[in-house]
């Protein structure tokens, strides 16, 4: 065993076999022989005049059920406060940067929707911004339309999936099914439109797959109607109860320095004072003619997340509700060539995606495939901020800062 | 804000949970009751029959180039005089297919599509690798028809007896398909 | 009757409906919890999911009990009983009528608290026992409720033992038919003990021994089969007999208001048992709600405000009590 | 704001780094390409500029050995930092060429954000991380080869029928 943040990436150690920082049976900080410690997981020494418990190392992950997906998270324990933490990662790493250089331009957006598996659509529109930006490829209004639509669809479907857990991470279990009950009609919205409930491969370059059917536009519109009676619904049965408030205000306080010098975009950046958005300052689609406004807060810590979210899930049902409305007609495709070719060169293209800003540089040597793509994952630069805010937090606290973070592993990893 | 003396939300939170327990359920009775699919909803391959009940596939191959994770193999034989082709397996992967769609989208034929049925789990590995046609020929495409021929007639075909097509590193063959299609 | 066998019948009753008692509140779990939460619950086998109970139970049985390598042996097999035993001792005092009870013990209320003070103990040493770091933190934050909780719960019971004077549940239950239930003079105590009875049965939001979110399952996470079974129904047991206890000592036992408690015949113990179950629905209802607390949050709230009330409004009672006795000439 | 080469090359110079040029490509904007020593100053310089790139939005790398005409096997690894200026709400890419297994010096004093991102790059193209905290892999395994390279080839088409 070389070394020891390796040893649970295979899932085949049995008991015997396992060496590390075991949860069971390895109690003291004396090392095992020939582990070295990770280098990040700064030992802090008792204060000798202060009464304080044997300190030791927990694993939360990658099996924990409030880790969301397979994050490993080691941290230092006094008693109920950790002392100091390192996230390890690469539990779902698939290669999909290397895959796509395999795939012909236009096959991309099923990788891409594996790269961030809560919120496929944006990770396909970014793609499909690079590709048209390169190819130079005009895309039919509604197109962009739909695009829009569908990512904001995708949006509360997804921001759903993370209030939820979040109160669930709490010990609140009645929110999180009232929430999937509301996802779960948005996910029958876009598994009508795009045929898929996670993994959609609509945005194409050029524009999307297939038009909005009339059904789907129906339910999405009786939704709409109640969509705001829901999230007051949801506000009241988790947010307005004093017990969850006194879990989150004033925890996990993300300062706007770190915020800025960590590269928090999204959620994470607006909560933290970073007034930006790129529905709003870099227009993308429709969303110049559209109108909605960008929720920012100041204190950065858990509460302040959630009121950023909660305002944006707002806005989200006032943009569908425009977007609906204002769907303009037309071919919901460009003409493409059947093999498309790009010129050589390189692109970046940007989405304000569910957890942040989502990028795709891409480089073209001339091919019908890719060269190189990298994808910007957002969650990898929230990750290391959650790693840093978490030593002087209670475990039970650490839980929801980690969720409120809203990780999506599929993202980190690749 | 004022420090509220008395918790008010939380009585509000009971009584959201008050409310929903008298709701309806939302669940589906799942055995008994299924989830109505969508049209478009992307499920396993399968192939398509005309209405002759002969199966459309002509055997191109274009959606075994096409797959991203090469879960569809289709193994033909190809008789040297007349071109016409016989597919002795068309096998496809149902463990391995990622439900992407692509070859569904690549097939110039319309011989295959995707079905609604969700009910994919199998006791054994062996289900899960299913032959869709075995020792059928395949249908004779109308070449001209067609908007571009699926493989050059020159191009390498696997032989007869040959268990496995020649195959290439997947980058050259994917290139070669898309260059032929162009 | 042969005293033995009298006693050995008593014992076994109470095995018996402790028995019944986990069966009928794990049915009422799945199905509140799961309207609740706009599901069904179990639905499958017999009429409404109403023996799903028994391939459960049989699962338990039939699993392979497992060791793991590093546990305290002895301590993690007695584990299990320190808290089941005390569980099913409480069960002694409880007076389903005036004369349907295991025992009539005149400090029924003490010995019940005693008991159950005993249950924190089987939840350390099956954390200890498991050496295994979250099932320790678990065993950790148990004892330091336990410290917590109990003495406000002690206090806020002898509220209503001073209102009748008595410190047998029976005659406590009797005081209350003959004058007006204790909840209403009690009211402080009884959203004191309430809380304090959550935290005793280990429910959220005050689950902190077993947190699911944060240490998976807590001290019984290394339990298994029907090891893991007896903490279940121990658990069960504590959830009756806390809402017994609130019945008894706040809403008069198996009395109702204008009905003579001692002829009241089959009625006494299905009035009483509805009224716990009630209780034990309101445990629930409040279980599936809210999100828990943090362990010191918890804390403070024993310490900073429960103990604070209950010590202030036990002395307000007990001087009030003191100047009525002295008006009337009573002997208290 | 559009950014203009004008821009940037006052604020390099202000600062007194050399860079190799600056370039405005088609698609990505400013593109700025240095020696791997000059890296860190430029990073500062744009940083601490009146321009105000304040945040590193990415870093990422690239094997270039056989990327067409451009194709450079003497120092094939193209690595790229992308700041943003929120305040004049402009992009800037900073590249630099790095050798196979060359040494990458960390650039986490200047930009925090490169934590995670750096240790990836580096596992995933061969290179040396010097000067980072914790300069673990972060993804893949210590058997695992460089994946992003190019001379790695793709699982093919037989490999994956003969599984």
């Amino acid at each position: 065993m070389e070394s020891l943040d390796q040893d649970l990436k295979s899932f085949t150690l049995t008991q015997d076999q396992f060496v590390g920082y075991d949860n069971q049976g390895w109690l003291s900080l004396e090392e095992p022989e020939g582990i070295p410690v990770p280098r990040n997981l700064r030992r802090i020494a008792d204060d000798p005049n202060k009464m304080s418990t044997e300190h030791f190392i927990l694993n939360l992950g990658p099996c924990h059920p409030s880790t969301h997906g397979v994050l490993r998270e080691v941290v230092e324990l006094d008693g109920e406060n950790i002392k100091s933490s390192e996230a390890h990662v690469g539990y779902l790493h698939r290669g999909i940067e290397k895959l796509c250089e395999n795939s012909p331009w236009t096959h991309l957006a099923p990788y891409m929707d594996r790269a961030d598996y809560a919120g496929g659509i944006y990770s396909e529109t970014a793609l499909a911004h690079a590709v048209e930006e390169l190819g130079e490829i005009e895309v039919p209004d509604r197109a962009h339309w739909l695009r829009a639509l569908m990512g904001e669809v995708n949006r509360m479907a997804s921001h759903f999936l993370w209030l939820g857990p979040l109160g669930l991470d709490s010990g609140a279990m009645a929110p999180f099914l009232y929430m999937i009950w509301d996802r779960e009609t948005l996910l029958e919205v876009l598994e009508s439109v795009t045929g898929g409930r996670l993994m959609f491969n609509y945005v194409r370059p050029g524009g999307v797959l297939n038009d909005i059917t009339p059904d789907a536009e129906a339910k999405l519109r009786k939704w709409l109607d109640i969509a705001d009676d829901r999230m007051q619904e949801h506000w009241d049965v988790l947010m307005a109860s004093e017990l969850f408030q006194q879990r989150v205000k004033g925890i996990g306080v993300v300062s706007h320095e770190m915020a800025m010098s960590m590269g928090a975009t999204g959620f994470v950046g607006r909560a933290s004072g970073i007034d930006w958005d790129l529905r709003r300052d870099r227009p993308y689609g429709p969303y110049s003619q559209l109108d909605f406004n960008v929720a920012t807060a100041t204190e950065g810590d858990i509460w302040a997340r959630i009121m950023v979210r909660y305002d944006e899930m707002l806005n989200s049902i006032n943009i569908m509700r425009q977007l609906l409305d204002g769907m303009p007609e037309g071919p919901h495709m460009a003409k493409m060539p059947r093999v498309l070719r790009l010129p050589k060169g390189e692109a970046y293209g940007l989405v304000e995606g569910c957890r942040g800003e989502i990028g795709a540089h891409i480089y073209s040597d001339g091919g019908t495939t890719p060269y190189r793509v990298r994808y910007r994952p957002p969650i990898q630069y929230h990750l290391a901020i959650a790693d840093t805010v978490l030593p002087g937090q209670m475990l039970a606290d650490a839980i929801v800062s980690l969720a409120s973070f809203d990780f999506c592993f599929g993202e980190v990893d690749r | 804000m004022s420090k509220k003396w008395f918790p008010t939300g939380i009585f509000k939170a009971l009584g959201i949970v008050w409310k929903n327990l008298w709701r309806k359920n939302i669940v589906i009775d799942y055995p008994w009751e299924k989830y109505p699919m969508p049209e478009r909803a992307r499920w396993s391959v399968q192939l398509k029959y005309d209405e002759e009940g002969a199966i459309k596939c002509t055997a191109c191959g274009i959606c075994e180039k096409t797959c991203p994770i090469c879960a569809i193999q289709i193994d033909v034989t190809t008789d040297p005089e007349t071109r016409d082709k016989h597919i002795n397996h068309w096998e496809y992967e149902r463990g391995g297919c990622m439900m992407c769609g692509l070859c569904v989208e690549s097939c110039p034929f319309d011989a295959i599509y995707q079905d609604t049925n969700i009910e994919l789990a199998h006791e054994s590995r062996d289900l899960i690798r299913i032959d869709l046609a075995t020792d059928v020929d395949a249908a004779k495409a109308k070449r001209a028809a067609a908007p571009k021929p699926a493989a050059k007639p020159d191009a390498p075909k696997p032989e007869a007896g040959e268990e496995k097509p020649a195959t290439k590193p997947a980058t050259e063959e994917g290139g070669k398909a898309d260059e032929s299609l162009a | 009757m042969n005293p033995w066998l009298n006693a050995a019948l008593r014992v076994l009753a109470c095995i018996g409906l402790m028995l019944l008692n986990g069966a009928l509140i794990i049915y009422m779990l799945r199905k509140v919890l799961g309207h609740m939460h706009l599901r069904l619950g179990p639905t499958e086998l017999g009429p409404a999911g109403i023996i799903q109970l028994i391939p459960d139970v049989v699962k338990l049985l039939v699993k392979e009990d497992r060791h793991p390598g590093k546990t305290d042996r002895w301590l993690y097999i007695l584990a299990p009983f320190i808290i089941f035993v005390p569980a099913l001792m409480t069960w002694m005092a409880i007076p389903f009528s005036n004369h349907l009870m295991a025992i009539d013990l005149n400090l029924g209320v003490l010995m019940i608290l005693s008991f159950l003070t005993i249950g924190p103990l089987g939840v350390f040493a099956a954390g200890w026992a498991s050496h295994n770091k979250f099932a320790l933190i678990g065993a950790m934050r148990a004892i330091g409720g336990a410290i917590t909780y109990e003495i406000p719960m002690v206090l806020s019971a002898l509220v209503p033992v001073m209102l009748a004077g008595s410190l047998s549940l029976k005659d406590i239950s009797l005081a209350q038919a003959g004058s007006f239930w204790y909840w209403l003079p009690g009211l402080p105590c009884l959203v004191i003990f309430f809380i304090s009875s959550i935290m005793e049965t280990n429910q959220s939001p005050f689950d902190m021994s077993e947190a699911e979110g944060e240490l998976v399952e807590g001290f019984n996470v290394e339990y298994s089969a029907m090891r893991f079974g007896f903490m279940y129904l121990a658990e069960f047991a504590n959830n009756f007999i806390m809402a017994a206890i609130i019945v008894c000592l706040f809403f008069g036992g198996w009395t109702l208001p204008f009905v003579n408690p001692t002829t009241m015949g089959w009625l006494a113990p299905v009035v009483f048992l509805i009224k716990t179950y009630l209780v034990i629905f309101l445990f629930m209802f409040v279980r599936g709600t809210f999100s828990r607390y943090r362990v010191d949050q918890m804390l403070a709230l024993g310490w900073k405000k429960m103990m604070p009330i209950a010590i202030v409004y036990t002395a307000l009672v007990a001087f009030v009590l003191k100047v009525i006795a002295m008006k009337t000439g009573g002997g208290m | 704001m559009k950014l203009e080469k004008t821009h940037v090359n006052s604020v390099l110079d202000a600062a007194h780094v050399s860079v190799k040029s600056v370039n405005e490509d088609a698609h990505l904007g400013i593109v700025i390409r240095v020696e791997p020593d000059d890296v860190r100053a430029t990073l500062s310089a744009l940083r601490d500029g009146e321009l105000k790139f304040e945040m590193l939005i990415d870093t990422f790398g690239a094997d270039l050995s056989v990327y067409g005409d451009d194709a450079d096997t003497e120092t094939p690894i193209e690595v790229t930092y992308h700041l943003r200026s929120f305040v004049n709400d402009c992009d800037v890419r900073v590249k630099m060429r790095l050798p196979f297994e060359g040494v990458y010096h960390s650039v986490i004093d200047i930009f925090t954000s490169v934590l995670l991102p750096e240790r990836e790059l580096c596992e995933m193209f061969g290179l040396y991380l010097e000067d980072h905290p914790n300069p673990k892999r972060l993804i893949t395994n210590p058997k695992f080869t460089t994946p992003l390279l190019k001379s790695v080839p793709i699982r093919g088409k037989e490999e994956v029928w003969n599984r």
